[in-house]
């Protein structure tokens, strides 16, 4: 354990705002993510965390508003250059390669780090070869992190749900990322697979100093994980702070317990 | 009994990665491919050279580039015809148009056109899919076909059109035999297919199948489609290009565009199907299967007519063969969409456990 | 050698049983073996059925007429669908069944480019009557190509004539204008080389119109017929391309009288559904053209259809196509009875000895009499160095209900067709690095 | 310009020829999702079935009203067509429901070659003549107004003319009838319209019944223009260009982007094609449809694909 230390702000989001056609999905947000800590967004359904996930690493694009990443302005974020600058993501409906085996489709985690061009790989000689062994030591690793060694050859369709999100999460590490956005990365496990997904989210979070912003439904893992959290309610921000903090916030508990949904 | 894999283990990452990683598997393709090269030559009439096993290993070829396209990227197309056609011609021009062009060079710079061409045609697949990418390369087809037809530049003047090319000799060898074209036609098809192999399961081919499976996923953990679909498409064209530039020079030695129409995309398409799309042995299996059948069938229909007292025309056996044909495709569609490959996969999984069941 | 020809019968086995099933059941007298490569399914079917039906039947009437100096005609077809593919496919497999072909006819311009490429090493003759590649009469290249009895330049040389004496005088077609409307593949293409050179010698003008496979769409072709108002159309068209040309001319008010369709163009199928909207449409006669009162057609009719043998319906024995293919087949029994009279009589040929006979088939009006075409057709004498034979041909019309001659006969011209034939020929020979054969190889 | 008109109304006519099997795409794609590259072989079918038996019933009955043959023929083939659709739906799509969009499109890829495969085998592969007594000569009009006056295709405009009644029958049909309701549920959500108690596979079967009468309609009038054979199969392939332009989804994108597509492709032939040695018709349709995809990906009148993640 070398004991995490909370950084300087590393991701900045101003004034985001995100609509569909006349539906506003996001209104006007803002929020920031430090370094080194977990960073929670929560929200009933429908308050539009998904979509803020999806703005964060350039899947849609919001109307306004800019992103700043370590001092990098982005006013117009897509997702490959999301993952170059060190953003990982996993899927709230999983979305897994279906046709590769798990090893595979944790290799393509490692697709940006690969720089063998197609002719020596299609020869299979030299750097091509090389590469290929180099990064699967670095898979392998991540394998035995999250404990699936027995699944390496498994094609993913094939797999529980539970595993199946574990993968997805094996290969939003792959990337070896700076920041990790889950997507509701325990929605639909029994206890003792949320147990697990906790301890591996902690376990990244302080062996590798990894941000993370997840969003969650369970309020109790949320609370209990996180350093901060953010509150959506129809794409708007009605909370920010502590989990002490948040659950104190008249606005959040009027939102979770009040009838109007 | 012997095909068992108890006892090997792997020590290294690298033995793990290999093509083949049961010794059992491995010895047989090399068996195969060595029976390929020294016994058929030697037990085979002209016949079997020249109607099945040339066509069946260029046209496995063909298959193996809409494979990667279909198969591996899941981007459909149906016009291969036309970048056979392109590697045809291309091939064609390189040969005389360049004086002391060695026929493969030729053959090889036709690929490469092809897939110059295959990755100008791909640029729409960036911004459609599925069902509309299948028309858009439905231009390209009716394009292509026009174009040989009209340009006359492309056929050398030729006043009907159509181009014809000597015996070609590579290094020396002159290939004019029915033996020598097999050899040199299953020497290429055995190199670019390592070469498929060695792509796919490399960084490039998990990229293509990434872009298959979900594209918006790939794209979040930086795979760039625009990178992976035009490399699909060209490498794809680049093997369909160089197939087509064998059918005309070592298969038809004269063709004219016609040669590589429609019919022979939705063939190439065929074969990708029934034979599996997302395996390299299902490029073989499913143009075997396509290139015999039809033989077989005109043989045997006749004969099992005969059993009835019926006789039965020709028009009826290509009749059976076109229902045979569409009968199949949805056949395998429903029952087993990976094809003959998995049929046989499974076969080779339960062959492992034999005769144990479990 | 052994373990070669056991593998061989196990691989026709595994294939296709076939070599079980088909051997012959006796081998009591010579027997002369010919591929039919015919095509009786897809787009053009309509026009290849009729064909191969008297193809095969003239074959059984030569059978039934006792053979060639007793050797019985047998044959095999195998199904092409006009497709060049196909059809190699079908000559591999055919051309070393019962011994071996004697003599190969595709029946598609297509496959004869791809079998022009074959023959020579296998030496067997591809005859493409009235087809196939125009310079392959110059038999000095072109060794194995038989174009007998017309080729699409001499079709198209004599249309020109037609419509010279037609105006009155070569110099009356200055100025004049003519559209080709043709199938866009090396078939539709091969009169055009022709065209242009007459065009260029008299002054008229030539304009080409493609129409794509297989031919259904045609409006925006007569609309810029329309709008050009060419004095005559030549439509080289085949299959369903044929019918729909028609009705398009029809549909936007061309006179079929000043259409002239090739050979290919000019049989029943193309009209027959077109009806009385076909009326006065012309058509080149490669020689014969409906021949319902032919003497041959007769004895078909007699021997074989009388009798329950014939092929295919009776009421197409006699029709243009079907004579075509009765012509066809008949010009290649006389090249084997040719190759007799040198090769030993009653005895069964190689393919190379048909050669020889195909070079050497001297049908006189005689001869043609006897064997039952009278009126159809005129004297055939080929050469080794003019693979063609005959350079005769007609026009007839249609009369909303038959095919009746409407013209003289016209004879292709030598002055403008041989040096055509000549430099082509010697342009492929260059490509193919082929030496041309001299008088003395003709000997051989 | 009479020319001009000409070219132009010969490209509506074709467009609405086009349109007309472009129809039957647009009509399966909505309700099952499948794009059916079986269209053209069904015209093909019904095409060769109306031909045949209008032949064969006179002869069976003994009776020589063209007329009664061809009533009877068409009935038949209405019958025939349903099979067809019960048929394909039974077999084949059934079993493939909920598959991607390229699975269902290489399979009716299949079906249109068995199709062309049974159909010839039926009902013969010559050309059969279709007499529904189309009026086959032009008639020139507004002869005062251009010179040469223009010339119009009286069969055209008859063709046109069914096509228009075809259109707007379908549109009543979806608009005014429960099936044709139940069908537009079914078109906007396949599991909602299943949760309110639509029986999907009998609304699937519907639907290819439904299409089979416009292939049956199409295959009546272009049989009758060109003779039933084989190439009718073809059509489909020209038509394809017209859906893809007007949007999948959409009747009346199939009916302007047939319009669009027959008087591009007219124009084009006519007045670019002597330029590049003509022919080029074909393939400038699919030029023509793949750059209104590359701007508008899902057609003129298509509905937008939004990705989820």
């Amino acid at each position: 354990m070398t004991g995490r230390k909370i950084g300087e702000v590393i991701l900045d989001l101003k004034n985001i705002s995100l609509s569909f056609g006349g539906v506003k999905a996001l209104q006007d947000i803002s929020f920031n993510v430090l370094e080194h800590e977990i960073r929670a967004i929560i929200g009933p359904n429908g308050a539009g965390k998904s979509s803020m996930l999806n703005v964060i690493n350039g899947v849609y694009r919001p109307q306004e508003g800019e992103i700043i990443l370590r001092g990098e302005h982005f006013a117009n974020m897509n997702s490959y250059r999301a993952a170059k600058a060190g953003l990982a993501r996993t899927f709230q409906n999983i979305a897994l390669f279906k046709g590769m085996s798990v090893l595979d489709n944790i290799m393509t985690g490692r697709n940006l780090k690969m720089k063998a061009n197609m002719l020596l790989q299609a020869l299979w000689v030299g750097p091509a070869q090389r590469e290929e062994l180099e990064h699967r030591l670095k898979v392998e690793e991540i394998i035995d992190f999250l404990e699936i060694q027995h699944i390496r050859k498994t094609p993913v369709g094939r797999l529980p749900y539970g595993l199946q999100k574990r993968v997805d999460l094996a290969r939003a590490l792959a990337m070896e990322p700076q920041i990790l956005l889950l997507d509701e990365p325990m929605a639909g496990m029994n206890v003792e697979e949320k147990q697990d997904m906790c301890r591996f989210i902690l376990d990244v979070n302080d062996q590798f100093g990894t941000t993370v912003v997840l969003i969650e439904h369970d309020m109790g893992v949320v609370m209990d994980i996180s350093d901060r959290v953010v509150v959506l309610d129809y794409g708007k921000k009605i909370g920010d702070g502590t989990p002490d903090e948040v659950r104190a916030n008249p606005d959040v508990i009027s939102a979770y317990l009040g009838a109007s949904h | 009994m012997f095909y068992r894999e108890n006892g090997q283990f792997k020590t290294s990452y690298k033995s793990d990665q290999q093509i083949f990683p049961i010794p059992q598997d491995r010895w047989a393709i090399v068996a195969i491919v060595a029976l390929a090269f020294f016994a058929v030559p030697m037990m085979v009439d002209e016949y079997l050279f020249r109607a099945i096993l040339i066509p069946f290993l260029i046209l496995s070829l063909a298959a193996l580039g809409v494979n990667i396209l279909v198969g591996y990227c899941g981007q459909i197309t149906l016009g291969a015809g036309a970048f056979m056609a392109v590697g045809a011609y291309a091939a064609y021009n390189f040969l005389i148009r360049v004086s002391g062009m060695p026929a493969l060079g030729a053959i090889l710079l036709g690929g490469l056109t092809a897939a110059a061409v295959g990755i100008v045609f791909g640029i729409p697949s960036l911004r459609v899919r599925g069902l509309y990418l299948a028309v858009a390369t439905l231009a390209a087809q009716f394009f292509w076909d026009w174009a040989f037809l009209r340009v006359k530049w492309f056929t050398n003047d030729a006043s009907s059109g159509s181009v014809s090319v000597a015996d070609i000799s590579v290094f020396g060898w002159t290939i004019d035999s029915p033996s020598d074209k097999y050899l040199f036609c299953l020497g290429i098809l055995v190199i670019f297919s390592l070469m498929a192999k060695n792509m796919v399961r490399g960084s490039i081919g998990r990229q293509w199948m990434a872009i298959r499976d979900m594209d918006v996923a790939a794209t979040v953990i930086g795979i760039r489609p625009m990178y992976a679909k035009l490399t699909a498409f060209a490498v794809s064209s680049f093997y369909v290009g160089v197939a087509g530039a064998l059918w005309g020079f070592v298969h038809l030695g004269s063709w004219e565009p016609a040669a590589f129409s429609i019919d022979r995309s939705f063939q190439l398409l065929f074969m990708v199907i029934i034979g599996g799309m997302g395996a390299i042995a299902g490029s073989f299996f499913g143009a075997a299967f396509i290139v015999i059948l039809p033989i077989f069938l005109n043989q045997l229909l006749p004969v099992i007519g005969g059993w009835f007292g019926l006789e039965v025309s020709i028009a009826l056996v290509s009749h059976v063969e076109i229902m045979i044909f569409g009968a199949l495709i949805a056949f395998f569609l429903i029952v087993e969409p990976h094809g003959i490959a998995r049929l046989w996969s499974t076969g080779r999984e339960k062959l492992r456990l034999w005769p144990f069941p479990h | 050698m052994k373990l070669r020809k056991l593998a061989v019968a196990a691989s026709v086995a595994a294939i296709g049983l076939s070599a079980l099933f088909t051997t012959p059941a006796a081998f009591a007298a010579e027997e002369q073996f010919f591929p039919v490569l015919a095509y009786r399914t897809g787009a053009y079917a309509p026009n290849g059925t009729p064909w191969a039906n008297g193809f095969v039947d003239y074959m059984k009437l030569t059978n039934a007429r006792g053979g060639v100096n007793g050797v019985k005609m047998i044959w095999e077809e195998c199904e092409t669908g006009y497709a060049t593919d196909r059809g190699v496919e079908c000559y591999e497999r055919l051309k070393g069944k019962h011994g071996g072909a004697t003599a190969v006819q595709p029946l598609s311009t297509g496959i004869t480019f791809a079998l022009t490429e074959k023959a020579p090493v296998d030496k067997i003759p591809v005859i493409t009557a009235g087809y196939g590649r125009s310079e392959s009469q110059d038999g000095s290249v072109f060794g194995w190509n038989f174009p007998l009895v017309g080729t699409y330049w001499m079709g198209a040389d004599v249309l020109v004539q037609h419509l010279a004496k037609k105006e009155g005088g070569f110099d009356k077609l200055k100025g004049k204008k003519i559209a080709l409307v043709y199938h866009d593949s090396p078939y539709g293409k091969e009169p055009i080389a022709l065209l242009q050179e007459r065009a260029k010698m008299h002054g008229f003008d030539l304009s080409l119109l493609p129409v794509a496979h297989p031919g259904v769409e045609q409006k925006a072709t007569w609309l810029q017929i329309r709008q050009n108002k060419p004095d005559y159309v030549f439509l080289w068209g085949w299959g369903v391309m044929n019918s729909t040309s028609i009705k398009e001319a029809q549909a936007t008010g061309y006179p079929r009288e000043k259409m002239y369709g090739v050979w290919w163009s000019g049989a029943e199928p193309d009209v027959k559904d077109v009806g009385d909207g076909a009326k006065g449409y012309n058509a080149l006669a490669m020689q014969h053209g409906a021949e319902p009162n032919a003497k041959v057609v007769k004895e078909i009719l007699e021997k074989l259809h009388a009798k329950g043998q014939g092929t295919g319906p009776k009421e197409e024995v006699g029709q243009v196509l079907y004579m075509r293919g009765v012509i066809s087949s008949m010009l290649q029994v006389e090249g084997v009875r040719a190759a007799q009279g040198r090769y030993g009589k009653g005895k069964r040929i190689t393919g190379e000895q048909m050669r020889w006979g195909l070079e050497n088939i001297n049908l006189d009006q005689k001869t043609l009499d006897s064997l039952g075409f009278a009126g159809v057709m005129r004297p055939v004498q080929t050469s080794c160095l003019d693979h063609m034979g005959s350079a005769w041909a007609r026009i007839h019309t249609w009369d909303g209900k038959k095919w009746n001659f409407t013209s003289d006969w016209y004879q292709g011209d030598e002055k403008v067709l041989r040096p055509l034939v000549i430099s082509t020929a010697g342009r492929y020979a260059e490509e193919k690095k082929i030496k041309r054969r001299t008088a003395d190889d003709c000997k051989k | 310009m009479s020319f001009f008109l000409e070219t132009l109304i010969g490209g509506l006519m074709s467009g609405m020829l086009y349109s007309l099997v472009a129809l039957g795409f647009v009509l399966i794609y909505k309700a099952s999702g499948v794009f059916n590259f079986a269209q053209g072989a069904m015209v093909l079918f019904a095409a060769l079935s109306m031909a045949r038996f209008s032949e064969w019933i006179p002869q069976w009955l003994g009776m020589d009203n063209l007329f009664m043959a061809n009533v009877l023929a068409f009935a038949v083939s209405v019958a025939v067509m349903f099979i067809v659709a019960w048929l394909i739906e039974r077999l084949v799509l059934r079993h493939l429901v909920n598959q991607e969009g390229a699975t269902l499109l290489m399979a009716t890829l299949g079906i249109a070659y068995f199709l062309d495969g049974v159909g010839q085998t039926i009902f013969g592969s010559d050309i059969y003549k279709i007499d529904v007594g189309m009026p086959k000569e032009p008639v020139m009009m507004l002869e005062n107004v251009f010179e040469g006056g223009i010339l119009i295709n009286k069969e055209d405009f008859v063709a046109a003319f069914i096509s228009a009644m075809l259109v707007l029958a379908l549109t009543i049909f979806f608009q005014k009838t429960a099936t044709g309701r139940a069908l537009r549920a079914v078109a906007d959500d396949h599991q909602a319209a299943q949760s309110i108690g639509i029986p999907l596979n009998r609304i699937w079967v519907i639907v290819w019944c439904v299409a089979g009468i416009t292939a049956l309609v199409a295959g009546v009038i272009w049989g009758s223009k060109l003779g039933a054979q084989f190439s009718l199969s073809t059509v489909a392939l020209r038509a394809l260009p017209v859906v893809i332009l007007g949007g999948l989804t959409s009747v009346p994108g199939a009916i302007i982007g047939g319009l669009i597509i027959g008087v591009g492709e007219k124009l084009s032939e006519v007045y670019l094609g002597p330029y590049v040695g003509g022919g080029i018709e074909i393939w400038f349709a699919y030029m023509l449809a793949l750059m209104f995809l590359l701007f508008r990906p899902q057609g003129l009148f298509g509905e937008k694909i939004i990705d989820r993640v």
